[in-house]
């Protein structure tokens, strides 16, 4: 791709090189970058993608903006997520996994000899307790979502290439819900996360009628407190709340407490 | 019944800059930058021309009221009018790197063309001033807001009595504005500075603004009949400010204060600047203490 | 004031004659948990169309304050840009069958975003052409628009029915309206009329079960400002910006601008916004002039029950009972006014 | 001229995971051939111990980003059969075009993306966008309609929201569908265009005979349940898909490794084609035979024309079952479950091979124990005995090292292998 230069109201923008990775991960997040079909090309124009092992197969260690993707698990992936770490400018833990522990962390309920155990009977295997890049590295920037939102991810990394400041809505998934109209799922007699996680997924789940699980984590100052005792009140047993708070790890502080009763 | 005849409201208006007219809503002035001074670290001097001569000429602001400025795809934002009321659509602005627009304005060269509407807000009522002393107090930004009425009082300097300016800062790396110190003197101000911490060349006074509003007030004559009192800062300061000002004895309706709230339209709608149903953007930002003590919250 | 009266039948013949515009009304979106539900929305069959619906979930808003509206265009050029603004003026559209609290919400809304300095256009376009059918409802158990002096609608409509048995009794407000119910096999009410339409009005006014005392609202609020009850609010609240989002009057926004991924064309958005919100107060460098989110409901309730009286000498609260119905914490108008005034609150 | 080469490529690209391939040829011998899986284990099975039913399809659908519809399906399914759920015809049907629809997005995604850029020869998609714009532009264009349709019926394409034991959450809008429709009916062109452009494509004449294992088709190709059958005669009943798996470890992989009949066997497009042949939709089987592509083919780098011939079997069939729905009014998207205890197994064909996923659950519906099997590491093995024959075939004709490389990166690919969602 040619490097023509891009200006934006006089402001030369850099095309930084960017580079994927993922430790451990369904690759969906990744794979929903694939899955921009209409505005791929624009996007990836804005761009210089020097790495991106499930696309394509030339790869280069000169990037400033580096995308990983999933948790860490294992030794190995200490080494690689710190020097990617000393590489990068920008590192971005891309979707709930990296930020959260995602739905890996689950595994994090149980000894972890009784894990492997379970899985590989007495045959050894190398993993560890589940923890988010941040456990390991500074993040710069946390794109949420189990799966990331591609338009989301679209515009944070517009924004970052413009230079604009890059901001997460502060407030729940409710908000967004009901500009999409729907009709509250408790009313429906489902339970849903939606008033303590972060919006910015336009309410995907409880605009199909599911409820939320809290994918993204909690919004800021999220009354959880508050929310435990609306599920109560509807009827919705502590397991079900816990079910939902602990499955994709953003709200790990909050589980502790439930469990502590 | 064949269908409903369909309105158009815009049919029938014309021009866009009457304040009722439904035009006015959106419309924007293209401006251009023709200069920028960096004045400390964070805060610039944008000079801002709009670009059409007419509109240039016609676009009238009072000392006090505020612009919002467009970066189209950016954002937009309000910023006091820091200039000269007589020198019309050649705007100056001083804007502090703080955020998402605000830092990228402060990479845009010269000759970038942006958006601008209003004026919006109240005023400081210059006028009514005539024949008084004006006292000015200024912490940090605040100096920002209040150089429109200076540059107003400058105009026709023979018609106030005693001008104060009381100024506080940081520290001297944060002063504004200190090339105009010397201009302002001559006009026979007395101009009060004081910081919170000083340097190495600082020689001023070091410590509260209020340390130095008390000599100043000390100094001054009859504040009950012969003084207005100009106030801008941040929220802490107002309190502080005021509170020595109603022990001077000045009217609360003699003190003014420019207030800061979020604001997305300038226009009383987006009612992120209310205090209660109060809107800063119309009501404001330029309030006498009166009013302030009565929104609650204010302060 | 013109009255007719057409019997039921008629109705239909009334759909068919507005039917060639687009059509607004309650539709039923199932059956929840506590019975059924309804919520304004397209109709394109007369058999869809509901009278006898209680207050829908969402509000008439969208209709006329998208929770998401482009405001303006950019079409970026190489040295400089042009701006483009569409207010989406719609087509006309019918609304069939609005309950006075929201034909009221519409009058409020018209205040600030019509009435007063700079008004909206983007509003006024929609507002401008609406055709508004009233009418007439039972309160439910949540209703509280006969303290709010919002349980009848003086203004605001092109005609209201009120269902009186056998026939519809019509208000008719505009020229419009009159050529439509011209068309209908329609009568002067008689005084058996006028006797049917009065009991209606006296057997709404006898269910109500839910009030405010809005006596002296306004300086109650004032010096109530610290008031405890004010805290307890606040540690129940979910910042959710649910109540706002259902509210027939809550207006206020957020702007964004995008620029698209091609650095062509640019975008300044308006998002609806709720005070509830934690940032809603919050300018850059972090100082959030509201905080806690007790003083942000307490803004709420300011904004509406005091700083609009005093503006426009009415309350913003038409009394519809959504934010309550809706807030999953249970905050209601009708308790909070109370506590505030140091009662226990009865709702519902 | 004898051979030596040393080739070690780690971390092999454009495949959906991470393994390395190792070839050592000393003198025309092949000293070391192998395929080895380095991905992390994270240990689903275990994670799902203990947890409500209701769990299960949420959280085993993110075993895997590519097929996540065909993991959640799979476990609804086993969850079903543990329940004696029986799905109605609305429900079964909505899920096949599901089904259908994911198929069609992940084959065009490796057929295109993946794998063309080696017959191109060029390292990814990106230098196409250039040279060939028409390529990339159809190909995005077809996936976009079969992620929409996702998104339609699913209610998202990847991890979807709508699919639920009993059903579906909600149902999409009849207009909706007929817009699917329509786009299905206008892609048959853009799929010729595909199959022309493959025709183009020299793929590589290379035969190892082995086993094929899949889903055995009543009247319909199979994807969702039904019988197991291999085509060395082995058929199993869908409870009894460990007899048909028989997984075993070895140090060198975190993937577990099957067999069957033989060393290894191989599931996936090429399978299903080589036992249901007769019951592709007639065009799909034209465009089978124009490639010769008949069972049995033992030729691995078939498994992508395979790919391309299901596209237009899932296209076809997919209008055909819209038509059917359009004609019938909406039932009630979800039917109510109630759980019990028990055991129950869900096999799906998702684009790489068969996939099961079985679950026990006690009165409660609570999770005793898990167990998926997934097609990638039932075609480790068999990639890996290929990569030994590919060096010993290649140490024999004398190849290069890049050639030796190319070809087995390009084996490995064709396999279309979600390494990732072996290891889970
Ligand atoms: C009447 C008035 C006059 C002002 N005059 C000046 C001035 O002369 N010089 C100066 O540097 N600053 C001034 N400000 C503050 C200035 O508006 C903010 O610094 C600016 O909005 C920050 O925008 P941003 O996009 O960089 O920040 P972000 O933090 O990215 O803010 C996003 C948006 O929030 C709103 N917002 C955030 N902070 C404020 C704020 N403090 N006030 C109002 N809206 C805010 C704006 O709409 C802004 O676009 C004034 C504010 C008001 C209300
Ligand atoms: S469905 Fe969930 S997100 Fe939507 S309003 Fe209800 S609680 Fe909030
Ligand atoms: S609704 Fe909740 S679970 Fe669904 S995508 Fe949004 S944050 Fe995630
Ligand atoms: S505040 Fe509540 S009761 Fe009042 S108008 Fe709004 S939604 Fe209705």
């Amino acid at each position: 791709m040619k490097p023509e230069e891009r200006i934006y109201l006089g402001v030369a923008l850099a095309k930084p090189k960017v580079a994927f990775f993922e430790l451990s991960s369904c690759e969906g997040c990744q794979l929903q970058l694939l899955n921009k079909e209409a505005t791929l090309l624009d996007f990836l124009s804005l761009l210089e993608i020097v790495q991106f092992r499930e696309g394509m197969t030339e790869k280069s260690d000169d990037y400033s903006i580096a995308l990983v993707e999933g948790s860490v698990t294992r030794g190995d992936e200490i080494e690689r997520l710190k020097k990617i770490r000393q590489q990068a400018t920008t590192l971005v833990a891309l979707g709930s996994c990296a930020c959260f522990g995602g739905v890996n962390q689950l595994k994090n309920r149980f000894e972890l000899d009784w894990v492997k155990k379970e899985v590989y009977g007495e045959h050894p295997i190398d993993t560890r307790e589940v923890q988010p890049l941040s456990a390991y590295v500074d993040v710069d920037l946390e794109i949420y979502g189990c799966p990331i939102k591609k338009e989301e991810v679209e515009r944070i990394i517009h924004n970052l290439i413009l230079g604009k400041s890059v901001e997460h809505p502060c407030y729940p998934v409710c908000m967004e819900c009901k500009a999409n109209q729907n009709v509250c799922l408790f009313d429906l007699g489902e339970a849903c996360l939606g008033p303590i996680t972060r919006a910015g997924c336009d309410s995907w789940c409880p605009s199909n009628r599911r409820g939320c699980w809290g994918c993204r984590g909690p919004s800021e100052e999220a009354n959880v407190s508050q929310l435990l005792e609306i599920m109560k009140r509807y009827g919705f047993s502590e397991e079900t709340i816990l079910d939902r708070l602990e499955c994709f790890g953003g709200f790990s502080t909050y589980v502790e407490e439930v469990k502590k009763g | 019944m064949d269908s409903l005849p369909f309105v158009d409201v815009m049919a029938s208006s014309t021009s866009h800059v009457g304040k009722s007219d439904m035009k006015s809503f959106e419309y924007t002035f293209q401006a251009e930058i023709t200069n920028v001074y960096p004045l400390t670290a964070t805060e610039k001097l944008y000079q801002i021309q709009l670009i059409d001569p007419a509109e240039r000429q016609r676009f009238t602001f009072k000392p006090g009221q505020f612009v919002m400025l467009e970066l189209p795809g950016i954002g937009e934002a309000p910023f006091s009018i820091s200039s000269s009321p007589i020198r019309h659509g050649d705007l100056e602005l001083c804007i502090r790197g703080v955020g998402n627009m605000t830092n990228f304005l402060a990479k845009v060269p010269r000759g970038t063309k942006v958006g601008i509407s209003g004026p919006f807000g109240t005023s400081f009522p210059v006028g009514k001033m005539y024949a008084q002393d004006i006292m000015l107090i200024a912490g940090g930004l605040g100096l920002v807001p209040l150089r429109a009425p200076i540059a107003a009082v400058l105009e026709n300097r023979s018609r106030y009595g005693n001008i104060d300016i009381v100024y506080g800062a940081r520290n001297p790396a944060e002063l504004l504005f200190t090339y105009q110190y010397d201009m302002w003197r001559q006009f026979d101000i007395d101009l009060s500075i004081i910081v919170d911490q000083g340097d190495d060349a600082w020689d001023g006074p070091v410590g509260l603004i209020t340390s130095i509003l008390a000599q100043r007030i000390a100094a001054a004559r009859d504040m009950k009949k012969n003084t207005y009192a100009i106030v801008c800062g941040p929220p802490v300061m107002f309190k502080f400010v005021c509170d020595m000002l109603m022990k001077a004895e000045l009217p609360m309706q003699k003190i003014f204060v420019s207030l800061e709230r979020r604001m997305h339209c300038g226009r009383g709608k987006c009612c992120r600047c209310n205090i209660g149903s109060t809107y800063t953007c119309l009501e404001g930002p330029v309030f006498d203490y009166w009013t302030v003590m009565n929104l609650k919250e204010a302060i | 004031m013109i009255f007719r009266v057409f019997a039921k039948e008629e109705l239909e013949n009334l759909y068919d004659i507005l039917a060639v515009n687009h059509m607004v009304g309650a539709v039923s979106k199932g059956i929840g948990t506590s019975g059924p539900l309804f919520d304004f929305d397209f109709i394109y069959d007369f058999k869809d169309l509901r009278l006898d619906f209680s207050t829908t979930i969402h509000s008439l808003k969208r209709f006329l304050l998208p929770p998401v509206e482009t405001l303006s265009t950019f079409e970026m050029q190489k040295e400089t840009w042009q701006k483009h603004v569409d207010y989406n003026l719609s087509k006309p559209i019918v609304y069939f069958g609005l309950h006075t609290c929201d034909i009221n919400a519409l009058n409020k809304l018209d205040k600030v975003l019509w009435g007063s300095v700079y008004p909206d256009p983007f509003y006024a376009a929609k507002r401008k052409n609406m055709f508004i059918i009233g009418s007439n409802c039972m309160p439910q158990p949540f209703c509280f628009c006969k303290s709010m002096g919002t349980d009848t609608a003086l203004h605001g409509f092109d005609m209201f029915l009120t269902d009186i048995g056998d026939s519809y009794f019509v208000e008719i407000e505009s020229a419009r309206a009159f050529d439509c119910i011209s068309k209908l096999k329609n009568r002067e009410p008689d005084v058996d009329d006028h006797n049917l339409f009065m009991q209606v009005t006296e057997a709404k006014t006898k269910q109500f079960s839910c009030h405010v005392d809005t006596t002296d609202l306004t300086k109650i609020l004032d010096m109530e400002f610290q008031s405890e009850a004010w805290k307890g609010w606040g540690e129940k609240c979910l910042s959710c910006g649910t109540c706002a989002n259902v509210c027939p009057t809550c207006y206020c926004y957020g702007v964004t601008e995008n620029v698209d991924l091609d650095l062509q064309k640019a975008q300044k958005i308006k998002q609806l916004y709720s005070c509830n919100l934690i940032d809603f107060a919050q300018v850059s460098g972090g100082h959030n002039f509201r905080p806690e989110s007790h003083s942000r409901i307490k803004y709420r309730y300011y904004h509406k029950h005091r700083g609009f009286v005093e503006a426009f000498e009415e309350s913003l609260c038409v009394g519809c009972g959504r934010c309550g119905v809706s807030c999953l914490a249970d905050i209601t108008v009708p308790e909070v006014i109370a506590s505030v005034r140091g009662k226990e609150g009865h709702n519902g | 001229m004898k051979i030596t080469c040393d080739i070690k490529v780690n971390r092999l690209t454009r495949v959906e995971g991470h393994g390395n391939i190792r070839i050592k040829i000393l003198d025309g011998q092949v000293q070391e051939a192998s395929w080895n899986v380095v991905e992390t284990p994270r240990f689903f099975e275990a994670m799902l111990v203990g947890k409500h039913w209701e769990n299960a399809p949420y959280i085993c659908g993110r075993i895997c980003g590519i097929c996540s519809i065909g993991h959640t399906l799979a476990s609804i399914r086993a969850i079903e059969n543990a329940f004696g759920v029986v799905p109605d015809k609305q429900t079964a049907m909505l899920r096949l075009i599901l089904k259908h629809m994911e198929t069609l997005q992940s084959h065009l995604l490796h057929l295109y993306f993946l794998a063309a850029p080696d017959f191109l020869k060029v390292g990814s998609v990106l230098p196409l966008v250039e040279s060939h714009p028409e390529v990339v532009q159809r190909a995005a264009r077809m996936k976009l309609l079969a992620n929409d349709a996702c998104d339609i019926i699913g209610g998202r394409r990847l991890h979807p929201t709508r699919p639920v034991v009993g059903g579906f959450t909600m149902l999409p809008e009849k207009s909706e569908l007929e817009l699917i429709k329509s786009r299905l009916e206008a892609l048959v062109p853009d799929l010729l265009a595909t199959s022309d452009l493959f025709q183009t494509f020299n793929l590589p004449d290379f035969v190892r005979e082995t086993e094929f294992v899949s889903l055995k088709g009543e009247d319909h190709y199979p994807f969702i349940g039904g019988d197991l059958l291999s085509t060395d005669g082995v058929l199993k009943s869908e409870e009894n898909y460990l007899e048909m798996t028989n997984e075993y470890i070895v140090d060198s992989s975190t993937s577990k490794l099957s067999k069957l009949s033989r060393d290894s066997f191989a599931a996936g497009a090429l399978a299903r084609l080589n036992n249901n042949f007769s019951l592709l939709h007639p065009t799909a089987r034209e465009i089978s035979e124009s490639f010769s592509l008949t069972p049995v083919n033992h030729n691995p780098y078939m498994n992508n024309i395979a790919q391309l011939v299901e596209c237009v079997h899932v296209v076809l069939d997919s209008v055909t079952m819209i038509e059917e729905l359009l004609g019938n009014p909406w039932q009630e998207p979800r039917q109510p479950v109630t759980a019990r205890a028990g055991l129950g197994v869900g096999a799906v064909e998702v684009p790489r091979g068969i996939l099961y996923h079985c679950y026990e659950f006690d009165d409660a519906g609570k999770v005793l124990n898990t167990d998926c099997v997934i097609p990638t590491s039932q075609n480790n093995a068999n990639i890996h005995y290929d990569i030994i024959e590919l060096a010993r075939q290649s140490a024999e004709q004398g190849k290069s090292d890049s050639e030796i490389q190319f070809l087995a990166e390009m084996l490995v690919r064709a396999y279309d292998p979600c390494i990732s969602c072996s290891v889970h």
